[in-house]
């Protein structure tokens, strides 16, 4: 399992050097605890938009930090959830007053770590709130799983809450955003190829190459179903139909209250698409499929799309949200309104994401 | 009674059998999870022994807690809050002791099973961590009541954690990494458990 | 040798395609022959760029078609030039009167699709010039080869190309320039794995797990040596310095003569690199290499030019000019001085490329 | 004389043959290229068999001519605008004739070469199709000179270019991608001069 890496002790820390010394104009590490932060933090008045999670999923989240989208990042082990000391060191560091808004992606590492940062940064009195990501329609059942992972649409909603943190939302209603965009969005993966984690001897999982897999993770998690390898269109078609035929999607998760200063349940549900939706398409490469690939999963999406009677009215096509070298692809379709759309199209400056101002 | 060096031993004895098997953890981990587990614990408890000589001028509450913090701070994923709640509140159970008799033995690991209970909101039979746990805090609670020594306990409770660890095998995961896998997480052993065990195992041979 | 793609002989079309449904705010694309232009060309007064090539190394060159770019890219069949009706007819679309620049990588295809197009296109009455970038330090003697092929310089060169030629410069001046740049500029690549084609059923060369190719190009062509795998830093170490230490390089090129109608030789001679000097460091994936491990070469590559008394002004980082889904990188770097920097920073809104504006 | 029927039957078994051969080329480019010769060739006289009924409308200058244009824009490559000028040179060397004797072909091919030439610039020895084409075309000429028939000559340059071909294996490369290989080119046979032996081949079998 060929990479360029040295020690595999050093990737994550050499990678974020790298990282910081090739946009030294837009963030900086802080290396004990990690974590990525916007070179001019605090931003005065400003909620703070923080995210992180396993490395492996560069430009995820590191990529991300700067104007427009996220104050810091912090990244944990490859494919293994941060420590709570880094985003509360994090908070510590970007939080002007205004507040840190979290966002975590669904995997019991990050919602645990993240819900132990949020009590200390609200021990020492920073506003804080934590809303989660879990847009991933392959997982069925929020019963009997673990519920939704977080993917792609975690993407969408860095660049939305990001965009309206820097218009100056206040902690409650930024966090309102970031609820609705996730509720508005859902992804599908798969994966040609499985990845392996630095050191690893074998990928987490092997396909022949007469087979793919439906309904993969971010994390080499194996998916749901293997199936015989079929072509570009037919993969794009499951998975857009996988997205748009989901049903209402309902789950508990955990928001804190800041008044009581404890986790309160509350009961969300996600309605199904309809046809006459305007909505963002995103097509994501897991890393290893080259973005040509990538177009011909975008061609037949926005086809099925338009045939259904929905409006693509914004979209993004590359490798933003990735599984190491892993080959495969996902798509994300997020329902937009005013509110969304004035938000994409706001100016970001990250080294991942740039467009505008 | 268990002496704070005997708590030692049991950090070290720990230490030493997250790394020799942190190849297995993590091929337990490979099949149902991220393959990450036996990396994830052997960061931490490698932390953990560099940090014991400085830990260990406290009692056995504030070594345990301390425990807990660098677990907490070092591995990371779903193992790192759980075993660093575990150890926390275990530390806090035991707050300012020297030295531990069954009874502080139980309240210990009946206070950590309660952290990983109340941090993971798992339930028995979800094939985690728990499942080898909460049979072997019974065990304890049982040769309590039975009159046993610390050392027979502690050896039926590992006993007992071995037991539930191998009763996940046949388990359909519903927390976790795992349970995303659906039916095809049955058949497998939960990594968690796994590693439970082995920190029970340890204790029944280290806190005599 | 799985990929996302439908049948083989649809997969350019297919990918163009998808391109335009995602980019239609910025490009067109004719179909017949294949070329995607600026969505407003000819743009009024202003030298049009055109590029091309094979097919496989997006988002290199459709994907920087836009603003402050290229007026329009020639996709060839995968790894194949494409043929002079492409450039002939892009250039008759994107001519504004003022002119167009064809930017040619040093591929015996290319080079002599190219010529024919621009003998075409001057018949027409169209002012032409060929320049040719040829910056592959992996080639060492023009006598014995078909001289250095075009990698990396070519993306910088479009960059600054196309900001200038934005800012008004006449088809002579934008010629010098462009001539410059590719002057300036040297690379090297490495591979990890090779590329296989569609449709072929073997990677077009195989690596065991112990070893990488050094000097590749970037049409999945074996490079000059095959070496025992090393670290991200020693491999960085061997591409910087190959670079670096690489000598004055003299070949012949042809230009074409616009009075008398015909190619004319010239030579020119590269110096080599000199301590103090402003570069643009520029670390690109061949497809399959995530950007996470791009950062761990940067981070060595951006070291050693420090310590050699280099200044990185600028840089790049990410997947670019690719080779299907190979996995490895190359690294490109290219003198700067004052004009190179002021095109470089200039706005540019491309899917592959955007900033500022 | 050759008819321009026999000239169809040529193009006709060329496309066989390109198809028939079209791994074969790709093989051969892949060891010292970027194995697409094989696919380039059929692409390109896929295209002319299908355009080849509305060639033939014209003369035997006019349809190679045909020819040579549909090789320039569907080709691609190094061998696109090679065989293009080829077939586009070799049309202007027989404009307006129905029919072609021995004078008329050796005039074709030696025009078709000195495109070759002129275009790509490679020189004998240095790994290319020249190295196929030039003593096909000097075994034509020595044919002509000795009063041998046109299906002589025509066999005897088949020949020719067959050695040409082979003895490409032991150079090493000078021009085109294979170049770039320095030394690791020998010992490999280069793929465009295997197409045009197919070229000369079919032509002795065919220009009867
Ligand atoms: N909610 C939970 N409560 C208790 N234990 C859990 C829970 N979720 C996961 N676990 C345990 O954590 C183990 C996985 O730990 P690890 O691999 O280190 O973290 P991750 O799953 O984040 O990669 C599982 O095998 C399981 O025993
Ligand atoms: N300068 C040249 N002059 C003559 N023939 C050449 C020249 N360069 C390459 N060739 C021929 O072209 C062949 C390769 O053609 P092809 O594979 O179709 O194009 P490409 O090299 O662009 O992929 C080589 O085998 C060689 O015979
Ligand atoms: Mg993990
Ligand atoms: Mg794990
Ligand atoms: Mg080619
Ligand atoms: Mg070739």
């Amino acid at each position: 399992m060929k990479k360029l890496i040295n020690a595999v002790d050093d990737v994550v820390k050499e990678q974020l050097e790298g990282m910081e010394m090739a946009h030294g104009d837009m963030l900086a590490v802080n290396y004990e605890p990690f974590f990525v932060y916007r070179k001019d933090a605090p931003v005065s008045g400003k909620v703070a938009v923080i995210s992180g999670g396993g490395s492996g999923h560069e430009p995820m989240h590191g990529g991300f930090v700067g104007m427009g989208m996220l104050d810091a990042a912090c990244p944990g082990a490859v494919f293994t959830s941060p420590t709570p000391d880094q985003m509360y060191e994090a908070a510590k560091k970007v939080n002007s007053g205004a507040g840190v808004l979290n966002l975590v992606k669904n995997y019991t590492g990050d919602v645990l770590n993240f819900e132990t940062a949020a009590e200390l940064a609200h021990g020492d009195g920073i506003p804080v709130q934590n809303i989660l990501i879990d847009d991933d329609a392959s997982v069925k059942d929020s019963l009997y799983t673990a519920g939704r992972r977080g993917v792609g649409t975690t993407v969408i909603a860095e660049k939305i809450v990001g965009g309206a943190a820097e218009d100056g939302y206040d902690l409650d209603k930024l966090a309102d955003l970031a609820r609705k965009v996730n509720m508005y969005g859902r992804s599908m993966g798969i994966a040609l190829s499985g990845a392996s984690v630095p050191g690893a001897d074998k990928p987490l999982f092997e396909l022949s190459d007469e087979e793919f897999e439906f309904g993969i993770g971010i994390h080499g998690e194996p998916g749901r179903v293997r199936q015989a390898m079929k072509s570009a269109d037919e993969i794009t078609e499951m998975m857009v139909a996988a997205i748009l035929d989901d049903e209402a999607y309902t789950r508990t998760v955990r928001e804190w209250d800041r008044e009581k200063g404890e986790w309160e349940e509350k009961e969300l549900t996600d309605e199904p698409f309809a046809s006459g939706q305007d909505v963002i398409l995103f097509v994501n490469s897991m890393g290893g499929t080259p973005v040509s690939e990538l177009y011909a999963v975008y061609r037949k999406a926005a086809m099925i799309l338009k045939d259904r009677g929905f409006n693509v009215v914004r979209n993004l096509v590359g490798p933003y949200i990735t599984s190491l070298e892993m080959q495969g692809a996902s798509i994300t379709i997020v329902r937009a309104d005013e509110e969304i759309l004035k938000y994409w199209d706001a100016p970001v400056k990250t080294p991942g994401l740039r467009w505008g101002g | 009674m268990v002496t704070k060096e005997a708590v030692s031993k049991w950090l070290d004895a720990m230490t030493d059998i997250y790394l020799e098997n942190q190849k297995y953890l993590t091929e337990l981990d490979s099949a149902i999870g991220d393959g990450d587990h036996g990396n994830n614990m052997a960061r931490g408890f490698k932390k953990v022994r560099e940090k014991l000589p400085e830990l260990q001028e406290k009692d056995i509450g504030g070594l345990l807690k301390g425990v807990g913090m660098t677990l907490m701070s070092t591995v990371g994923g779903a193992s790192g809050p759980l075993y660093g709640t575990f150890y926390m509140r275990a530390g806090g159970a035991v707050d300012g002791k020297e030295e531990l008799d069954l009874a502080d033995v139980v309240a210990l690991f009946d206070a950590g099973l309660g952290g990983v209970v109340s941090r993971g909101r798992a339930e028995l039979g979800d094939k985690t961590m728990i499942d080898a746990l909460t049979p072997a805090v019974e065990a304890l609670k049982a040769a309590q009541e039975a009159g046993q020594s610390v050392e027979e306990a502690l050896q039926a409770a590992a006993a007992a954690a071995e037991q539930g660890m191998k009763d996940t095998a046949p388990l359909q995961a519903r927390k976790g990494r795992a349970s995303y896998l659906g039916e095809r997480s049955i058949g497998h052993q939960d990594p968690g458990s796994t590693s439970t065990y082995f920190m029970m195992k340890t204790a029944s041979e280290n806190l005599t």
